[in-house]
């Protein structure tokens, strides 16, 4: 039976935020499950709610956030879970990963003690033993001389070694499930290949399923075997990485994946990049409906009327369009 | 144009005999160098420096655009900020127009800015909050010479039009905009003067994809219209491949390798440029 | 209970140092007059003389030489001998060359003759028919020699009292000496004086029962007391007098129309009420009542507004005359100031109110003599000599006053002395050489139990000898 | 150094009187300065009696329909002196800050503006400053040339100067390292171009909000030199100095304390709530947050 | 880190040396001198000239500062004109009740302000923020001599648990003792503490929001620690660094503000000293006593500079 049971399962997740123009909701509608061992990509232009989703999967909303649905995670209903018991699966069974390595990590405690806390907090080490743990940890993550380093301050680190300090943190009690929010937005792209291919390695190793954020179609493309396309607080589209690249059903997805400049590819004198039309709204005033109407081409009349039911297109590939319907 | 080898050549004094190329030459640069110095952590003894750039030499060619691409740290803003003659290099010397910029005297070299101009990475650092729009793109106009503000506000809707804003916009603030918006105003800054050179120090990094592309195009637009040659730097090989005509790779604080965006990303010869292709995660690989 | 033979009191300002013949400051006397010093005569607070060190006396009938029998067998706090040549050293030592004593003056008209153990006589040059009175104030204490050098630190003297402990700035605490001459009929075996400036906080003292009597207390608080059981005020009459002091060497107050219009432009009852609530009794002329030869001038100007302004029409004063009234920072000053100030202005004189500390009083207005109006209270009982001096700050000169005073200073018979003060009472008065306001009276706060206060103060004296509680 | 909130608002914003009506600390704070304000520019052309008239028969009298608040130990009406006193609290507010923030907002730009030995030096002039304690400067400073209203406002306002001087440099040295300086630069400004058009306006919201405060304090400052008798002198009333003069009568006539005290507790009160409003108000990550 | 405490310590130095010609000129120009005023309005002239002389205020004024400077560096700093007691003496007698006096205050400051900063914080709009920062608001806007005689009237007057003022000193001997001083002191520190206290709150709430803020508060709860644990593990040193700056600077307030407050309770301290002083222009008592205050003052910031290095590893290897 408990093999049966995901390890996530997130329903009809929907996010209220506090504004100075009232409540608004900055996320809804979104539905996605997650085996163990899986990878799961959210991906999507900035402020359409990538973060909020990852942060209600931990519990950490801002103030004054109210999350909805459901989420379940290895059958426990988390959005029912006290503060305390929440406290208990973070960093233990659920690791996260933030963008910024320069400000995620405490300036004026040593990455030891910060790499060592969940141990002691979780699974009860003496500080010894956290010690020795940590040090493996760091080493894994490919910090050099890491018994040297422990009693280094993050400001002596450079921006790649923090962000693998932070990774060297999430991992620490062995989560069950990795969050990684933008991890490598902060970096080069050499630092980025190394931190990316350090964290699938690390979800191969030890068989943890893991949620990567990006706005970068080629992180997303390389590191994940699922996709979510997000927009304005919505999934539009969502499927295996394969699938929905290939077959970019959404209209969202179409334009996103034109506007991109792509290498290699030879340079036609004067050549123009297709552009999506508009901006992304704010979130008090995204349409009624599809969030995209309006910015879409093809927008009609009965793309305000309603949220367009998800439509499935292939084995797991799925999409909210209307026109998808219509088409044979 | 190639290779490193062609330094030296391009390094001789071309006089008159650049003309087999079409296009005059604008701006050379030659052997720049520069240090930071670092804060003393000894009361006596040497103040450490960090060698930003070392002896760096290029030529652009008027109408073309030149990118820099490069890791973080390798020296790309700081070159920005020697040819914008924001900061006086250790060594070298920057040429526009045959005119060494770091001798010019300050009266001259502020008439001089009319040439040349900058973009910044920031959309929401490089505005003036506090300032209308409108007083933000004359701006250039206002420190060189003494414009009426009627010719102001004219050349200023002309330059917003240029750049597709509505000549409302004019008056509004800039965080009534959006990033892509906000870049639109800050070139359209640049664009005021008509200058020869856009110096761009990261003009699209800080925009979603969308918005992006929205802004090369303008860039691309711009220069097909007005004929402004391109400094680009950018950490993304995409946008300098797509914009511009030739490439040069610093590491470091030196050029590891220049050409053509083409040829260079295709094959790579420096080790660092290979590793640096090679790392750009592409949707193709799937 | 545990009270019975100690007692807390409070004084305003604390002693810069416990030498009276070294500084002037009145808490100096306060603190060690009759309590650790004594003097050859002692000051009653009728104001009359009595014997203290000296037995008895004779003055010769030219009030020229002095005779003095002194107390056999005494001796100072260290052991030394009190005798006719301590005596002769004192009063040579506050006489002579680098004497820093106030009353240097005074001290160095004298001549000083050892008779015998215990036989002084003293020459003036002048006569001076309070000279007793002198002998019983603060600057004329009898020290002893080879301590004498010490004594703002280490006081040693003949009194009933040794000082025991000073925490500068809060307390000095006194202990009875067990070899003075009637240390058995001493009820308070321990004194301590405490130094509260602020008068919030003296009230507050007062009330939180941690002092056990403040002589010459804020008036304005005494209110409070009045009607408390737990309480006794003391009013106490004095010598001083406050005034509204002239600068007669200035134009226009040269004018005694214009000096005449100040004072009858001034509401002493108002005054008395603002600047002391309501303690004091007017004056008319630089004399108080209760001492020798006191005659009542209050009615030569009296309070008359419109007889002020037709004085400064008389005068030919622009209306309104500006003038300065620089205030010292005792509160019957500033307060008074005000209340003056309030009045002259009805009658068309504007006062600029200068606020200065004393330091800046002494300098600029006593010293440089640089001010129109100032409210001062002149605590020295018979200081009517002051205005024969030619270089006094008040610039009052009158011939008239100078053969008047030259004659008192000669009378040796009390009738003709009494009738020369009256004279020169009503000829100040008459001249409105100031604005005279009123003999202040001293409050004293005191716990019901507390016995033996003085009940009228010619000097500032805490006699603690006579203390006791019942 | 010194907590500064890099502060560079958007005035004036959309909205900012429309957010600034929702603002509690704001509405609350403006209501008790504006009255502060009122209450002495009503005194100069009306107040209930008198100010300076005694009335020696009709000392410390309870609030009354005559005497709305009662009289003080001169029988003069405390409404009067209290309106009339307002002013002196403005005065010494006014003039003070204004000393501050001139001058020190001044060598602020400069040492921001300039850098390196200027900067320095600027700075270290301010510590030296600091190394007097404000109340020791203005007793000394008193001494010397008196006492006196005016005296105390100089006083306390070159006590503010470092004050300001180092919030200036600290924002505008924010400011400098903004992109649009740098922006500003390469059109060819020079640094006191940039200064006056580009750094001042961007800082002048921390600079009000600091006034604001100082301005509280300097009514405080007013209050404890003239409980000292160095601050205001007669006749003239300030709060400060019914305050101090009531302290005597504090258990004879209470009262007599508590209007003086109470004036300047609301006029502080209001000064800092309208600062922290002013502070929510202008900080551009509060209006995005709310 | 030799480097930054050796350049510290030079221009503390040199702080001080600018400081003491300031204040020498500045009081010489006072009006009046102290013979003048020892002696009073009744003394005979020469007498006054004589006192002068024998306090040695008859030399110029730069031999005046020629000497006071060596006596500063002799550690002889002569004696007082009004007391005639040795200044030294004098002084120590006075910081041995100004020094705990501000010692306790401080203390007091710190405990209620961060104790009341950290649960508004912690409260963050809801009605215990709501009610700490009222109190605060208010005591920042009561006149802290107002308050002191409101503590007199509740504590000494009406319930006479303390007594109004006065101070019996350390040792037994003089009627005091450890106990009875301390019980002395309290009423003054809460005093002179409240207003502080007031300021600090405010200042430690909105600092402890601001580190609330930050990225690596989130790391921390991310790893599963409570919202009180990383508000004690994580939040709080970050909040001290701006606290400790202000708290510095509060100690110099602190102690001129002794000068109302040991008035109000008729304390013998240092402030009121030297406003005595002044009044009296005992100005070798002023002199001595304003530059020690403005040494106090330097060395504070000093060791709250090295206090920052402490919380902050950042400043180490910081610019000067
Ligand atoms: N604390 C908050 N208060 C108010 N609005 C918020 C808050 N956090 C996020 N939002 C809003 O919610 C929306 C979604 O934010 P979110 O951070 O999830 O976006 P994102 O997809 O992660 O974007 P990015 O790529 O920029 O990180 C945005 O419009 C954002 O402005
Ligand atoms: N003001 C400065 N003081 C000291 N060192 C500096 C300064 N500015 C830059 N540097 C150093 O000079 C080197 C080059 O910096 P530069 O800003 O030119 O790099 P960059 O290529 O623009 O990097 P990025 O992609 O991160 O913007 C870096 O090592 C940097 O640390
Ligand atoms: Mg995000
Ligand atoms: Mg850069």
């Amino acid at each position: 039976m408990a093999t049966t049971t995901p390890l996530l399962e997130v329903r009809q997740l929907a996010i209220t935020l506090q504004t100075q123009r009232g409540a608004v909701r900055a996320v809804h509608d979104v539905d996605f499950t997650l085996a163990r061992g899986e990878t799961l990509g959210l991906i999507g232009e900035s402020g359409c709610g990538k973060s909020l989703t990852a942060l209600a999967l931990m519990g950490l909303l801002p103030e004054g956030a109210q999350a909805a649905g459901s989420i379940r995670f290895d059958g426990q209903e988390l959005l029912a879970l006290s503060d305390k018991a929440l406290c208990r699966l973070r960093g233990n069974r659920i690791g996260m990963v933030f963008q910024e390595p320069m400000t995620a990590l405490n300036p004026v405690h040593t990455i030891g003690r910060q790499v060592a806390e969940p141990l002691r907090l979780h699974q009860g080490l003496t500080f010894a033993q956290a010690r020795a743990e940590a040090i493996a940890l760091l080493e894994r993550v490919g910090i050099d001389q890491a018994a040297q380093r422990f009693d280094a301050y993050p400001h002596q680190f450079s921006g790649g070694q923090r962000q693998r300090i932070t990774i060297a943190m999430a991992l620490a009690c062995g989560p069950d499930l990795l969050i990684a929010d933008e991890p490598t937005t902060a970096l080069d792209v050499t630092l980025q290949r190394q931190i990316l291919e350090l964290i699938k390695g690390l979800v191969a190793e030890r068989g943890m399923a893991l949620i990567l954020i990006s706005h970068d179609l080629g992180v997303i493309a390389q590191s994940v075997r699922r996709t979510l396309v997000m927009y304005g607080g919505t999934a539009v589209e969502w499927g295996p990485t394969r699938a929905v690249f290939g077959a970019r059903a959404h209209p969202y997805t179409q334009g996103l994946f034109a506007a991109r400049p792509q290498l290699g590819t030879a340079r036609a004198a004067g050549a123009r990049l297709p552009t999506i039309a508009g901006t992304v709204p704010e979130l008090a005033d995204l349409p009624t409906g599809c969030p995209f109407a309006g910015r879409c081409p093809f927008t009609e009349p009965a793309c305000h009327a309603a949220l367009p039911p998800a439509v499935a297109l292939d084995a797991d590939h799925e999409a909210r369009c209307i026109r998808l319907k219509k088409a044979p | 144009m190639n290779t490193i080898d062609t330094v030296a050549s391009s390094a001789l004094p071309t006089g008159a005999g650049g003309q087999f190329d079409p296009a005059p030459l604008l701006l050379r640069v030659r052997d720049l160098q520069h240090h930071y110095p670092l804060p003393r952590t000894r009361l006596l003894g040497p103040r450490a420096r960090v060698a930003a750039l070392q002896g760096v030499s290029f030529d652009i060619r008027a109408g073309r655009s030149l990118g820099v691409v490069g890791e973080s740290g390798s020296g790309k803003s700081t070159l920005a900020r020697l040819v914008m003659a924001l900061d006086t290099p250790s060594g070298g010397t920057v040429e526009l127009l045959g005119r060494d910029l770091h001798r010019l005297p300050a009266r001259e070299l502020r008439a001089a800015r009319r040439d040349f101009q900058m973009v910044f990475q920031d959309p929401y650092g490089s505005l003036d909050p506090r300032q209308t729009v409108e007083r933000i793109v004359t701006e250039p106009l206002q420190a060189l010479d003494s414009a009426t503000g009627a010719e102001l506000r004219e050349r200023a809707a002309e330059v917003l039009a240029q750049v597709g804003l509505r000549p409302g916009d004019a008056l509004k603030y800039p965080h009534e905009f959006s990033g892509g918006q906000r870049q639109r105003i800050a070139i359209a800054r640049a664009l005021i003067t008509r200058p020869r050179l856009i110096v761009a120090d990261e003009p699209v990094s800080a925009l979603d994809l969308s918005v992006q592309a929205q802004v090369l195009n303008l860039l691309a637009d711009l220069q097909e219209q007005f004929g402004v040659t391109y400094l680009l730097i950018s950490h993304d090989l995409a946008v300098v491949q797509h914009l511009c005509d030739e490439v040069l790779v610093l590491h470091q604080g030196r050029i590891v390798e220049r050409g053509a965006p083409e040829d260079l990303f295709s094959a790579p010869r420096h080790p660092y440029t290979q590793a640096l292709v090679a790392s750009v995660p592409r949707i193709d690989a799937l | 209970q545990g009270k019975k033979d100690s007692v807390t009191l409070a004084l305003t300002l604390e002693p810069p140092g416990l030498d009276p013949t070294a500084g002037a400051a009145s808490s100096i006397a306060e603190v060690t007059l009759y309590n650790i010093y004594e003097t050859l005569t002692k000051i009653n607070p009728d104001g009359s003389v009595s014997p203290l060190l000296a037995e008895s006396w004779e003055v010769s009938p030219d009030l020229k030489t002095y005779t003095f029998r002194l107390r056999k067998g005494l001796s100072f706090h260290n052991g030394e001998p009190f005798n006719a040549a301590a005596v002769k050293f004192s009063f040579d030592r506050a006489g002579g060359d680098k004497s820093t004593n106030k009353d240097k003056r005074l001290f160095a008209s004298l001549t000083t003759q050892v008779v015998d153990d215990y036989t002084v006589v003293l020459l003036n040059k002048d006569i001076e028919p309070d000279l007793l009175f002198l002998l019983g104030q603060a600057t004329a204490i009898i020290v002893e020699p080879k301590s004498a050098d010490t004594n703002a630190a280490k006081p040693v003297g003949t009194g009933p009292y040794q000082l025991t402990a000073w925490s500068r700035g809060a307390s000095i605490t006194l202990t009875a000496w067990p070899q003075w001459r009637q240390a058995a009929a001493i009820k308070i075996r321990r004194a301590s004086f405490r130094f509260i400036p602020d008068s919030a906080a003296q009230v507050a003292a007062l009330l939180a029962g941690d002092v056990d009597a403040f002589a010459r207390v804020t008036p304005r608080s005494m209110a409070q007391f009045k009607d408390n059981p737990r309480f006794q005020v003391v009013v106490s009459g004095s010598r001083a007098k406050t005034i509204l002091a002239i600068n007669n060497a200035r134009k226009p107050l040269d004018d005694v129309r214009v000096r005449r219009a100040i004072a009858a432009a001034i509401d002493r009852k108002a005054v008395i009420q603002g600047a002391a609530d309501g303690l004091g009794v007017p004056i008319g002329s630089h004399y108080v009542p209760g001492a020798f030869g006191y005659v009542d001038t209050t009615g030569i100007n009296p309070y008359d507004p419109e007889k002020a302004k037709r004085l400064l029409a008389e005068a030919g004063v622009k209306l309104p005359l500006t003038l300065t009234m620089t205030l010292p920072p005792a509160p019957y000053a500033r307060q008074g100031g005000e209340v003056i100030a309030a009045q002259l202005a009805k009658v068309g004189i504007v006062s600029k109110l200068q606020n200065v500390e004393w330091a800046q009083w002494l300098s600029g207005t006593y010293g440089a003599k640089n001010y129109d109006l100032t409210l001062i209270s002149h605590v020295e009982p018979f200081d009517l000599g002051n205005f024969a001096k030619p270089d006094y700050y008040w610039g009052y000169r009158s011939p008239q006053f100078d053969q008047l005073y030259e004659k008192i200073k000669h009378a040796a018979r009390p009738a003709d002395r009494a009738r020369l003060l009256g004279e020169a009472q009503r000829l100040l008065a008459e001249d409105a050489a100031h604005g005279f306001l009123y003999q202040p009276q001293w409050v004293t706060v005191a716990h019901k139990n507390l016995r033996g206060l003085w009940k009228d103060m010619p000097i500032f004296v805490n006699d603690l000898s006579a203390l006791s509680w019942s | 150094m010194s907590a500064v909130p890099t502060v560079t608002a958007a005035l004036p914003a959309p909205g900012f009187w429309r957010r600034a009506r929702h603002h509690r600390s704001f509405v609350i704070g403006a209501l008790l300065t504006a009255l502060l304000l009122a209450a002495a520019l009503l005194s100069l052309v009306w107040t209930p009696w008198p100010p300076y008239e005694m009335a020696m028969d009709a000392t410390l009298q309870p609030p009354s329909t005559q005497h709305w608040l009662g009289t003080d130990a001169y029988g003069r009406d405390l409404a009067s002196l209290l309106l009339v006193g307002a002013r002196a609290s403005i005065l010494v507010g006014v003039i003070a800050v204004g000393i501050g923030l001139a001058l020190g907002a001044a060598l602020g730009l400069l040492a921001a503006a300039r850098g390196g030995w200027v900067e320095e030096a600027v700075m270290r002039l301010a510590d030296f400053t600091f190394a007097f304690p404000a109340l020791l400067l203005a007793i000394m400073l008193t001494a010397v040339f008196g006492p006196g209203i005016v005296n105390a406002i100089i006083a306390i306002g070159i006590f503010y100067i470092p004050t300001f001087a180092r919030v200036t440099r600290a924002s505008a040295k924010a400011v400098w390292a903004r992109e649009y300086i740098l922006a500003a630069r390469a059109c060819g400004k020079g640094p006191w171009r940039i200064t006056l058009e580009h750094v001042l306006p961007n800082i002048a919201s921390v600079l009000i909000v600091q006034a604001t405060i100082q301005f509280a304090l300097a009514i405080l400052a007013e209050a404890a030199l003239s409980y000292l008798g160095l601050g205001t002198q007669p006749p003239q009333p300030s709060w400060g100095r019914m305050l101090a003069e009531s302290q005597t009568l504090m258990f004879q006539a209470p009262l007599l304390a508590v209007w003086p005290g109470l004036a300047i507790a609301l006029a502080v009160l209001g000064l800092n709530l309208l600062g922290d409003g002013l502070r929510d108000l202008l900080d551009p990550r509060m209006a995005r947050q709310r | 880190m030799t480097w930054f405490v050796l350049q510290r310590l030079l221009t503390l130095i040199a702080t001080l040396l600018g400081a003491s010609a300031v204040v020498f000129w500045v009081l010489e120009v006072l009006p009046g001198n102290a013979a003048e005023v020892l002696l009073g309005p009744d003394a005979a002239p020469e007498a006054v000239a004589a006192l002068a002389a024998q306090l040695g205020l008859d030399q110029p004024a730069l031999v005046r500062y020629g000497q006071w400077l060596a006596g500063l560096l002799t550690g002889r700093l002569g004696d007082s004109h009004a007391y005639s007691a040795p200044v030294l003496h004098l002084i120590a007698e006075r910081l041995a009740l100004t020094i705990p006096l501000a010692l306790l205050s401080m203390a007091l400051t710190c405990v209620l302000a961060l104790a009341a900063g950290v649960y508004a914080a912690a409260r963050h709009s809801r009605l215990g923020d709501w009610g700490v920062m009222g109190l605060a608001q208010l005591g920042i806007a009561i006149p802290n001599f107002w308050f002191a005689i409101l503590l007199i009237l509740l504590f000494s007057v009406k319930l006479q648990w303390f007594s109004a003022g006065g101070f019996p000193g350390w040792t037994a001997e003089a009627g005091g003792g450890v106990l009875p001083a301390l019980k002395a002191l309290l009423l003054p520190a809460v005093a002179l503490a409240a207003v502080q206290a007031a300021i600090l709150a405010r200042i430690t709430r909105s600092a402890v929001l601001d580190v609330l803020r930050e990225d690596f508060v989130r790391t921390a709860r991310a790893k599963g620690l409570t919202r009180r644990a990383a508000l004690w593990r994580h939040v709080l040193r970050n909040a001290m660094i701006p606290v400790v700056t202000v708290m510095g600077l509060q100690f110099a307030n602190l102690l001129a503000g002794t000068i109302v407050v040991e008035n109000v309770f008729y304390l013998p301290g240092l402030g009121r000293l030297i406003f005595q002083s002044i009044a009296n222009r005992d100005l070798v008592v002023v002199r001595n006593c304003v530059m020690l205050l403005a040494a106090m003052v330097v060395l504070v910031n000093f060791v709250v500079d090295l206090l920052y290095a402490a919380i902050d590893p950042r400043v180490k290897v910081g610019s000067p």
